[in-house]
């Protein structure tokens, strides 16, 4: 029989406001197997600990149950003030009385009937907890980083310094990502090539750093410490090893029709190009849907004047299996579509852009050489319109809940910039709110407007329509409540941005979670911003949430330390709420082998001794190695010889008999 | 019949097989019993009738442990068993000598009972018509009448599993074949609250006997959860409704993508509970939902609920059917 | 008797969550001050997949008035297809359930995610609403289990 | 003797439950099981054999003992009423009313089964003779008269008339109750059916089995007959032949966990399963044949042993139409050299 002990949280007024505490102890003091009671005010505090630890000793306690907060916040806490007691961690329960109840309730009669039945609950799941003991599995000395941007490249170095190795995999031709595509960074106008490829540099020179450009990670198994990943190398059709990177094939490549990426469509690249003149690695890629030799057969000048003889039209894609401790997401942003932004007739005129786009117009290396011009005639735009949050802070379907958050700094940025080069355009910004939280940030965007005189309207656009050569902006004037109606030669859209598209499916291979808005989920808001809930994965930048340079290049150095800290330990202790098979009641019909997501169940042909029936019988072994606790086998099992332990059938089946007596 | 005893005693005698697993000679004309026989003189008992309803591959998962191979009698849709069952390591495809039989459809005693014919002596088969020797006189009673529902909605004459045929019409279609899944649309159509009184009326009489559950090819468990404490489902008591309802519907979820539809738990339970509609309910939504599958056709795909796609449909399903 | 009678109807009403998708959601709506009645009461499992039909029919058998099964969101899996299974075991069960003539809305499936406080809470607004518009489970009962 | 128009038999059930309950033969979803008579039921008096033997009625399948309960840290324990009503069973055939005398054997031998003694002490035994036995029965060779049923009350159908007769007190007591609805009759009609039946009988075919062997041979001998080894294999391990058998006692004894309590109740058990008798260290009988012979020996042997040759089969027959392997009883019989 079982002496267990409940602890009844206060949780300072958290809990004891709406939960009658006193009566919580009462109640669990007469259920079967309830040795001993209290209630303290924080039971999570060294004090709070110290009577538990007290209890265990002077009650001999064999289970606890603890009502407080959520397991997800304390559950590590007290099973090891339990295991310092000298009982098994996992003789500790918790019910959760805070999140699933006093914050929930406001009834005090109603709330602490409630706690009452969550502890009879815990209580009658812990008469039935077995002790358990950890196992250890061993830890990969190498991290992964997915996604090549400011953020994987920081990340990457930081591991690196560190010393472990760390292979980046990037999508695209070169690292760099979003802030390669930027002209100047906000607050201090750096150029932002200036402040990035040196960075790129070190990366892709950093011995223990491996670069897959132009490759995608395929698939996914195992779990923290030793992940195994396919990484696809798409055939670059030009040999790596030989290529000099001269440049000389994208000159002669005849077909230069393709839409440049890197420009955000706003001109043309060759069908072999590298996406920016500071790729890394310089050497090109063969975008064989538009390379005449894939589509036709004929051409190949490329390979006739690349002098190193690199050009590979049989090149394969290859993929790449690797082990590693840890994994980091770091895969970026992208802007929302604007296809149904009808209004802002964005599809419609080419003097409507995004901001991403006029970082590129503003960009010596952009499509108009850096000069401001329309896209529509190349004329010199006199007067400019920005509107913000288009896509962000939306209500509707079509845009994101979200506020974007580096759109009020960039469109200062560009206001000023704008201002500054051509003084005689007139530069108008239409927003809802101007958000300037960080350091330096006020003090940047009030320069726009006291010393650059940009023009900042609160109010929302309706509508944006073609007029002859000009463009007509409809919108009102909160402030002096006033329709405006004018014409301007440029709008910029200050266009949401949203997670890369690519989040989702890479989430579903790391079984990392995600959120309505496709952001990783962190592991804890504030406490754990950049772990995934899923061990060993670790978020780097946008990915988790919309961030800027400095806040991304923190979240890298953050989730760095993370893994470097993970990486350094020699084994981790594993989870053992792990399935276990009764062989006596096992008929080895592989049920629960085809659900396990581990492989972790095998079949044995084993001799049993049934209640004295000796026979040899096919029956399951799960490896405790490898198995995650899913519980997916126990219910493929039809006669109920796999188990989870921690959470076996019996124990929640006492858990639904407490709730529902 | 004879062909099926005269190769029975060829392969126990060149060794193929030390044992034979097929049908004996009852003493009522209507209740041949399945049964081993280890030599050729105790064939002279062997028959292969209408009656021989019994499916013989549950019998092989015990076949299977003892020594030497067993020479096994197989219907068309006792065949679908075996697969399955080889599927799930119950059976070893290597101990069994597979004879596929012919099947002109399995009878129900208590279709020419309820038709009032009592105290059968004998039974003999003309034609389409069975003639029956009574206390009370002679009788006739049309075969296709007596045969067991699921005969009526017969899968085919096909095979799935044997090392020979005697007597099959392999790939020949089965008679005039109803829709299995009438019934099951019927209750479908019904209101909640008449299915509700249907099952009750129907699982109310189950006695809790478990010959639904032992005749079972997929209920093929050593220790049945209703038999063991792992969810404190051993009550082994018909005392409340709620206990029947229990057991048939976890029954019928555990066999659910594994049932063949063999409609062997109808054909013995006691009390004529149609417990093949609950079957055949999984069998039509898993057909509906996650596309046709017949359990047992094969021994490798992976049976419905070890499987998942992407585009499943929700749970929620059920409610929006349901306002249809 | 008479007092029996004007009781209020409480649902019991039991919501198997997942550790990191679903309850992760609760805390949330915990922490957000999302209300929805005391009548729910959450027992936490690894994964939806974790589910054993069992533990519904009994929590019926017990007394309860509504099940809720809530999970991560297909393809976010913290197993990775955990939710997958479950949700065709959910949708047989609960097709054999209303073939059986059991009121249909008694059970249901939601995926929440950790991030979806909001949905948590609204969600078990609309399920006890459910319930209440149903009244008592009658159908599914274990009558030894009454009082 | 009295006689009523089998027209104006629901006046009859109608006044016997006034007073009493009262249990018969009723047919629910195409199967006849004793249930207890209200007026919607449709009672089955032409079906020969209920699916169940109204053994339920004395000792039913399931059955709750006593309630306990948690109070304040006390147990409380309210033991379940005794049956303290007289009650009516009507229709019983003249095996299922010899069966009820093997269960007195068993249950009303020391130590007395209070529930069972309750239950037999109120209950009013209404026999009726079978019309047209059918192939499955073999009473008589346990010397059962299925034309005179010997219970507390006899009836016989003949034509449209039901025939009554008392037989005992109790049965005085019970035609007392309805009397106004009887009419007096003479016994030529009932003699001629009786006769009737008793041809009939003579040429069922199990009607002859030889039951000698039992008598004759050493409990060991029977015990240790290789044949049993022969006959078992077809057995599934249902419980069929157990649940539909009238004589069939033996129980298990279990906890219910209510939420709010524990019911301790009895529920039928049967030999054929293999957690019978389960105790820590296992089941002393490990193989289904040695559960199979059990059964058997039981019926054939041990029982008549300790009961003055009194076998606890009484050939209802239910088991020989009920068994899915179409194993039964007088195959057991025949196999063992009682093949007439």
């Amino acid at each position: 029989m079982q002496r267990i002990g409940v602890f009844v949280c206060h949780c300072g007024s958290n809990i004891a406001a709406t939960v009658d505490v006193a009566r919580v102890v009462e109640a669990a003091a007469k259920e079967p197997g309830v040795v001993h009671a209290e209630d303290y005010q924080y039971m999570c505090s060294e004090a709070g600990q110290l009577k538990i630890r007290e209890a265990i000793k002077e009650k001999n306690l064999t289970g606890i149950v603890v009502c407080s907060c959520s397991p997800r916040m304390h559950e590590n806490t007290f099973r090891q003030a339990a295991e310092r007691a000298g009982i098994n961690p996992y003789m500790v329960e918790i019910a959760n009385i805070r999140e699933h109840c006093s914050w929930i309730h406001k009834d005090m009669e109603e709330a602490t009937e409630k706690a009452v039945i969550l502890a009879r609950a815990a209580i009658a799941k812990v008469t039935l907890n077995a002790p358990l003991q950890a196992g250890t599995s061993k830890v990969v000395k190498r991290a992964l980083v997915i996604g090549g941007g400011i953020a994987g490249i920081q990340t990457a170095l930081d591991i690196a310094d560190a010393g472990y190795e760390v292979d980046i995999v990037e999508k695209t031709p070169s690292i760099g990502g979003r802030m390669s595509q930027l002209d100047k960074t906000f607050p201090t106008l750096d150029c932002s090539a200036c402040i990035l490829t040196p960075k790129m540099v070190e990366a892709s020179a950093h011995e223990k750093i491996t670069i897959y450009t132009y490759s995608e990670v395929e698939k996914v198994s195992g779990f923290v410490g030793d992940f195994t990943v396919d990484i696809r190398k798409k055939a670059r059709s030009v040999d790596m090893s030989k290529c000099t990177g001269c440049g000389v094939c994208q000159e002669k490549c005849p077909s230069k029709k393709a839409p440049s990426e890197f420009n955000r469509g706003l001109n043309t690249r060759s069908a072999i190009y590298t996406p920016f003149a500071q790729a890394i690695p310089n050497v090109p890629v063969i975008d064989r849907e538009n390379c005449i030799k894939f589509k036709t057969g004929k051409c190949g000048v490329c390979s006739k004047v690349c002098q190193a003889g690199a050009i590979d039209y049989d090149q394969q894609d290859e993929i790449v299996t690797q082990n590693y401790g840890a994994i980091v997401v770091a895969t970026g942003f992208d802007t929302i579509k604007l296809d149904e932004y009808d209004e802002y007739s964005y599809s419609t005129s080419p003097d409507v852009i995004t901001s991403l786009e006029l970082e590129r117009i503003m960009n010596a290396a952009g499509p108009t050489k850096g000069h401001l011009e329309r896209m529509s005639d190349h004329k010199a735009p006199k007067s400019m319109v920005f509107i913000q949050c288009v896509g962000s802070r939306c209500a509707d379907r079509r845009g994101k809940s979200y506020c974007s958050k580096i759109c009020c700094m960039y469109t200062a940025k560009h206001a000023m910039l704008i201002r500054d080069k051509y003084p005689d355009v007139e530069v108008t910004v239409f927003y809802i709110d101007v958000r300037t939280p960080g350091k330096n940030f006020d003090e940047f965007y009030r320069r726009a407007v006291e010393e650059y005189g940009v023009n900042y309207i609160k109010g929302q656009v309706g509508k944006v329509s073609e007029k002859g050569d000009k463009l007509l902006v409809q919108g009102v004037d909160l402030i002096d409540n006033k329709r405006i109606l004018m014409e301007t030669d440029m709008v910029v859209l200050a266009t949401a941005i949203e997670p890369n598209k690519d989040v989702r499916k890479i989430a579903t291979m790391l079984t990392a979670s995600i959120d309505t808005n496709n952001f990783l989920t962190e592991s804890h808001a504030k406490l754990r911003p950049v772990e995934s809930p899923t061990a060993g994965i670790f978020l780097s930048g946008v990915c988790q949430g919309p961030k800027d340079i400095p806040e991304t290049v923190a979240q890298a150095g953050a989730a760095a330390v993370k893994v470097v800290g993970l990486l350094a330990k020699d084994h981790l202790v594993t989870n053992p709420c792990v399935a276990k098979s009764n062989e006596l009641f096992c008929n080895g019909c592989s049920s629960c082998e085809k659900v396990c997501p581990y492989g972790a169940i095998s079949y044995e042909e084993k001799e049993v001794n049934d209640h004295g029936i000796r026979e040899t019988r096919r029956v399951a072994v799960v490896n405790s190695a490898l198995c995650q606790g899913c519980g997916a086998c126990t219910v493929a099992c039809p006669s109920g010889a796999m188990d989870l332990q921690g959470f076996s059938n019996r124990q929640i089946l006492a858990e639904v008999d407490a709730i529902c007596k | 019949m004879q062909e099926l005893v005269k190769r029975a005693k060829e392969l126990l005698a060149d060794g193929t097989v030390v044992r034979v697993l097929g049908w004996k000679q009852g003493d009522l004309g209507y209740n041949p019993e399945p049964a081993y026989f280890n030599s050729e003189e105790e064939l002279k008992d062997f028959v292969y009738d209408g009656f021989c309803g019994a499916n013989l591959s549950k019998y092989m998962i015990e076949a299977c442990k003892m020594e030497g191979n067993t020479l096994v009698f197989l219907k068309p849709c006792d065949t679908y068993s075996f697969n399955q069952l080889i599927k799930e390591h119950r059976v070893k495809r290597e101990k069994a000598y597979i004879i596929g039989v012919g099947c002109k459809g399995t009878l129900d005693i208590d279709k020419v009972k309820n038709a009032g014919i009592k105290g059968i002596e004998s039974i003999s088969q003309d034609g389409d018509t069975l003639k029956l020797k009574t206390i009370y006189g002679e009788k006739e009673f049309p075969f296709n009448d007596a045969l067991l529902e699921r005969c009526t909605v017969c899968k085919g004459k096909t095979h799935q599993v044997y090392d020979e045929l005697i007597g099959a019409a392999e790939g020949e279609e089965a008679g005039p074949v109803g829709n299995r899944f009438e019934m099951v649309e019927k209750l479908e159509a019904m209101s909640p609250k008449e299915r509700f009184e249907f099952w009750q009326g129907e699982l109310s009489k189950c006695i809790r006997c478990n010959a639904c559950r032992n005749a079972c090819p997929a209920c093929s468990c050593l220790k049945c959860v209703f038999d063991s404490n792992q969810f404190d489902t051993a009550q082994k008591a018909n005392v409340d409704t709620f206990e029947e309802q229990m057991f048939h519907i976890i029954r019928a979820f555990h066999v659910a993508g594994r049932c063949t539809d063999c409609g062997e738990c109808s054909r013995v339970c006691p009390q004529g509970i149609p417990l093949h509609l609950l079957n055949r309910k999984f069998i039509k939504d898993i057909n509906e939902f996650y596309g046709e599958y017949q359990a047992g056709e094969d021994t490798d795909s992976r049976a419905p609920l070890t499987n998942y796609t992407f585009e499943d449909v929700e749970p929620g399903i059920v409610v929006e059917r349901g306002q249809k | 008797m008479q007092v029996e009678n004007n009781k209020e109807f409480r649902p019991k009403i039991v919501a198997f969550c997942c550790n990191w998708c679903s309850y992760a959601g609760a805390d949330l709506a915990g922490s957000s001050r999302l209300a929805y009645p005391a009548d729910v009461k959450i027992i936490r499992v690894p994964c939806s997949c974790r589910v054993n039909p069992m533990f519904i029919l009994r929590a019926f058998q017990k007394g309860a008035d509504g099940v809720i099964m809530c999970g991560c969101h297909p393809g976010d899996c913290h197993y990775t297809s955990g939710n997958y299974y479950a949700r065709r075991r959910m949708t047989l069960l609960f097709s054999m359930l209303d073939y059986l003539g059991v009121e249909n809305g008694r059970t249901r499936v939601e995926w929440v995610s950790a991030a979806e406080g909001v949905k948590f809470s609204t969600t078990m607004n609309e399920f006890v609403a459910k319930i209440h518009s149903l009244g008592e489970n009658v159908r599914l009962e274990d009558l030894r289990c009454k009082n | 003797m009295y006689k009523i128009e089998k027209s104006r038999l629901s006046e009859l059930f109608a006044a016997i439950a006034a007073q009493e309950d009262l249990f018969l033969p009723i047919k629910k979803c195409d199967q006849a099981n004793y249930g207890l008579w209200t007026e919607e039921a449709e009672v089955d008096l032409d079906t020969l054999k209920t699916v169940k033997s109204p053994k339920d009625c004395f000792f039913p399948q399931s059955e709750t003992l006593y309630k306990c309960k948690n109070e304040d840290g006390k147990l409380a324990i309210d033991p379940a009423k005794l049956q303290d009503k007289p009650f009516v069973v009507f229709g019983m055939r003249a095996c299922d009313v010899q069966a009820v005398k093997v269960l007195d054997n068993v249950f009303l031998n020391d130590p007395v089964d209070s529930y069972y003694a309750a239950r037999r002490e109120h209950g009013i035994l209404v026999a009726m003779a079978c019309h047209e036995p059918e192939e499955t029965c073999f009473c008589k060779v346990f010397g059962i008269d299925a034309a005179n049923p010997a219970a507390d009350v006899a009836t016989w159908m003949v034509g449209e008339d039901l025939y009554w007769k008392a037989l005992t007190e109790k049965g005085e007591a019970l035609t007392k109750l309805v009397e106004n609805l009887l009419t007096d009759a003479d016994e030529a009609a009932v003699e001629k059916e009786k006769k009737q039946i008793q041809a009939i009988i003579e040429k069922l075919p199990f009607s002859h089995l030889d039951l000698s062997v039992f008598e004759n041979s050493e409990l060991m001998e029977l015990f240790d007959s290789p044949k049993w080894e022969e006959m078992y294999k077809p057995c599934l391990a249902c419980g069929t032949c157990t649940f539909v058998c009238p004589t069939c006692q033996c129980y298990d004894i279990k906890d219910f966990n209510t939420g709010s309590g524990v019911q301790r109740y009895r529920c039928w058990d049967s030999c054929m399963y293999s957690d019978f008798t389960m105790m820590a260290h296992g089941n002393m009988r490990t193989s289904q044949m040695q559960r199979f012979r059990q059964r058997f020996m039981h019926k054939l042997k041990y029982y008549p042993d300790n009961n003055d040759g009194m076998y606890s089969c009484v050939g209802c027959g239910r088991c020989v139409s009920k068994c899915p392997a179409s194993l039964n009883i007088v195959k057991v019989i025949k196999k063992m050299g009682g093949e007439a």
